[in-house]
């Protein structure tokens, strides 16, 4: 299983029955193929629908169905379309349930920079700020290092931020941290390193608290696992 | 305001464990609570829930829509009976109980102008402190108010309102908790669904998921949590005060 | 032709094509039944509904359609219905033509008085703020004096204001007056009275500019007559 | 925020005088226009009238919108063609050309969270003074901004957007106004509609008034000043930048 399947199966098993939930693009949008299928999760996108199907075929589009990423989406049982304006109503006034969000730096204290990559003028925030700080839990899926090997798990990010604590879990291919108000708590390792690896190229604290489950096995069981992003630490 | 919070969690049927009766859903109510209601004079309040409060006799509730009903529709009723302590509206001219009771002292009533009201609440809804109107400026509305100014004008600042109960009547609704209103029997409805943390929807005809035009849904199911099938279509209304 | 027929159906000539109309509770209602066909004049009601048609026969009624004084209505070909959020986002923002409303008192610098009566507390306010001070013009309907034989246009009024500097056109039994800076102009005087009988039954300074018009004139004449309300005086 | 203004008249066609074709609508806008437009990415902003912005060359336009579409599709035309001067949006991450303008100082880009945007233009179209949000705090969006503190809670006080003009996108049209919009190709279009002086609506099918469902009008005619017939269809969406 590659990094990347590993993060967005290991996230799919987060989300909640009955869950209303935006998933960002790139790597976040993979989670919406590993949803188990007994869960009722309802996904979410900020130009204003509830409720998103999978991807039509090729000729089979609805020219007037797209996410907010400007892909072509399709209709379920519970779709209901709306205007952006209520689409952030929705987001701000704490019915959504769980934004699953890239990053390019994410902090031990859960804040978010997303939006400006260094050197250069950013395009724009977009929906960015809303889902991060608003979503009533903030999962942030990551590759563990760039490509250049710079961490992305920092103790403080020196790039602009995106919300300032508002993600809850951190999933990588090497982990899964749960944020609490004393730091990262490692929650989960893959079954390829051990809880030093981890340490050894995650520049701030990692602590652990009880037993640091593999998450291969997590996914075989096929169950949430060891948290479900709601416990004390960050905003729930 | 006040924050969101994680609803409690009652058993109901259908695919998303929403669907309830007015019964089940007192369980959510309790004396002294505050609840958001819609309706507007003799419509939009639903019924069945007025009479599910009455027969469980919750009191000290606190309520906010845009009027007090009428003695015999929509919340009028549960003031007629007593359980209502007290009342943000916008006013209670169609119903002379209250105004007998806030006459008398027996129901506290803060008036409010009905579209500062409204988009008091829809703010509450969207996430919003507040809103900046300058309706009631130059009157007594604006006594006590904080000030604020945006590019030289002056507004007043109105706080958002929520509440951790909202009651609320669609015409359909399906069992996600989409919901389709029908005339004006729509007017605060969408707006309290939006700011309750907890919404309790009665609806006149329930269908399974899939079966109302996303373009025509009025209120997403995300913001509704129950709902309560089996609403009676009315057969009058109350003659006018005019 | 009484009173109240005569305020109804000159107020009606005031009224545009096209304009989105509020009709106030009371003396206002009646000047839905005199618009000149001719003008497409679109009723709005502040429960949520713009375009309003006749009251149906009794027991044809849709028990989901009233107005904001409570009485049913019907549909006409431009029937919008939205929520009341909506309704006052449409009057605030500037889309009201016209509100029609009566009044306790009324100044000659256009302030309303309308919801508080002396004695006794007020059953509230309902929406009549939003629709004195902000239509973009609004016409006040009045007898001239109360049963009592009090004033109901002063000089300044002692009951509470519903909004200030709000009316542009004063309509009586015995007359039409503009709301100028300079306070109030007669513009149309009732066929049965002189201008200063007007004056003295008027406890404030009534001014003319031009000549003064019979109010009986204009309604043969089946046209908006000497002002559309519009000019420098009030808020238009 | 602009005060709203009474609109200039141009001589319609239909019942209401509003219908109008996208050519006759160019007499509305002039060099230097400020405008809200409908739209997301691809979708929802009228190609008709952008059609006629280009062919009349209009320049220096400033738009206020969700974001500067492709340089083949929406505004991104008009940006591709060097007609805006200035915009407010809260990305441009589709369009490299507008990207390459912001980056060589020929297009001056405001950024604006989605959401904080879609409110603002709202409360312009309410007749608001603008709204207070938490959303940027702690973040750079918070520089410069008023702080108003409600129930002991910070906020940002945004200013309500608004501008003379507004130019949306809806499927069904009739010839008051009411709009029907169709999938996620609302949008923005229901705020513009509500904060522009003066509103003109492209709609792909014109019908007599009386023809929509009242229950199903997404935003009434009142809020609308022209109409556009004849939006064509689209045969197909840009692959997207993903």
């Amino acid at each position: 299983m590659d990094a990347r399947e590993l993060i967005a199966r290991r996230a799919a098993l987060l989300l909640e029955d009955g869950e209303l939930v935006a998933l960002g693009i790139g790597l976040p949008t993979l989670v919406g193929n590993h949803i188990p299928p007994e869960r009722r999760v309802v996904l979410f996108a900020e130009d204003g629908i509830a409720g998103i199907g999978p991807r039509p075929a090729q000729g089979e589009e609805d020219v007037d169905l797209i996410n907010a990423g400007g892909e072509p989406i399709s209709r379920v049982p519970e779709t209901a379309v709306f205007d952006s304006a209520l689409a952030f109503a929705l987001v701000r006034g704490g019915r959504l349930g769980t934004a699953v969000l890239g990053t390019m730096q994410v902090s031990d204290r859960g804040d978010i920079a997303s939006w400006k990559a260094p050197g250069g003028p950013s395009p724009g925030m977009g929906g960015s700020m809303e889902l991060a700080a608003k979503a009533r839990r903030t999962l942030v899926l990551t590759r563990h290092r760039t490509r250049a090997g710079e961490p992305k798990i920092v103790e403080r990010c020196d790039l602009p931020l995106t919300a300032p604590r508002a993600a809850s879990v951190i999933v990588t291919e090497l982990g899964l941290f749960q944020v609490t108000p004393q730091g990262l708590v490692l929650r989960e390792r893959a079954r390829a390193v051990s809880v030093d690896d981890v340490r050894a190229v995650t520049p701030c604290r990692v602590e652990t608290d009880g037993p640091v489950v593999v998450m291969e096995d997590v996914l075989e069981r096929g169950v949430g696992g060891t948290t479900d992003g709601r416990a004390e630490g960050g905003r729930v | 305001m006040t924050a969101p919070t994680r609803p409690p969690r009652l058993a109901g049927e259908g695919r998303y464990g929403k669907v309830v009766d007015a019964a089940a859903a007192m369980a959510l109510f309790h004396d002294g609570a505050a609840m958001l209601f819609g309706g507007f004079g003799s419509i939009g309040t639903p019924p069945l829930l007025i009479d599910a409060l009455l027969e469980r006799g919750v009191r000290r509730l606190r309520i906010v829509g845009n009027d007090a009903g009428y003695p015999s529709h929509g919340v009028g009723r549960l003031i007629r009976a007593g359980q209502v302590e007290q009342a943000i509206v916008s006013h209670i001219g169609s119903n002379p109980i209250a105004i007998q009771q806030m006459n008398d002292g027996l129901l506290d009533v803060t008036f409010v102008p009905q579209g500062t009201l409204a988009e008091r609440i829809r703010a509450g809804g969207a996430g919003l402190g507040g809103i900046l109107t300058d309706v009631g400026e130059g009157t007594e509305v604006e006594e006590g108010k904080q000030v604020v100014e945006v590019d030289g004008r002056r507004y007043l600042l109105e706080p958002a309102l929520r509440a951790p109960l909202g009651i609320v009547l669609a015409d359909v609704g399906d069992e996600y908790g989409n919901l389709v209103y029908r005339g004006t029997a729509r007017n605060f409805n969408p707006i309290v669904a939006m700011a309750a943390d907890v919404v309790v929807a009665e609806v006149r005809t329930l269908v399974p998921a899939g079966e109302l035009d996303p373009d025509r849904i009025h209120t997403p199911g995300a913001f509704v949590d129950y709902i309560v099938p089996g609403s009676p279509v009315p057969g009058g209304i109350p003659a006018p005060k005019t």
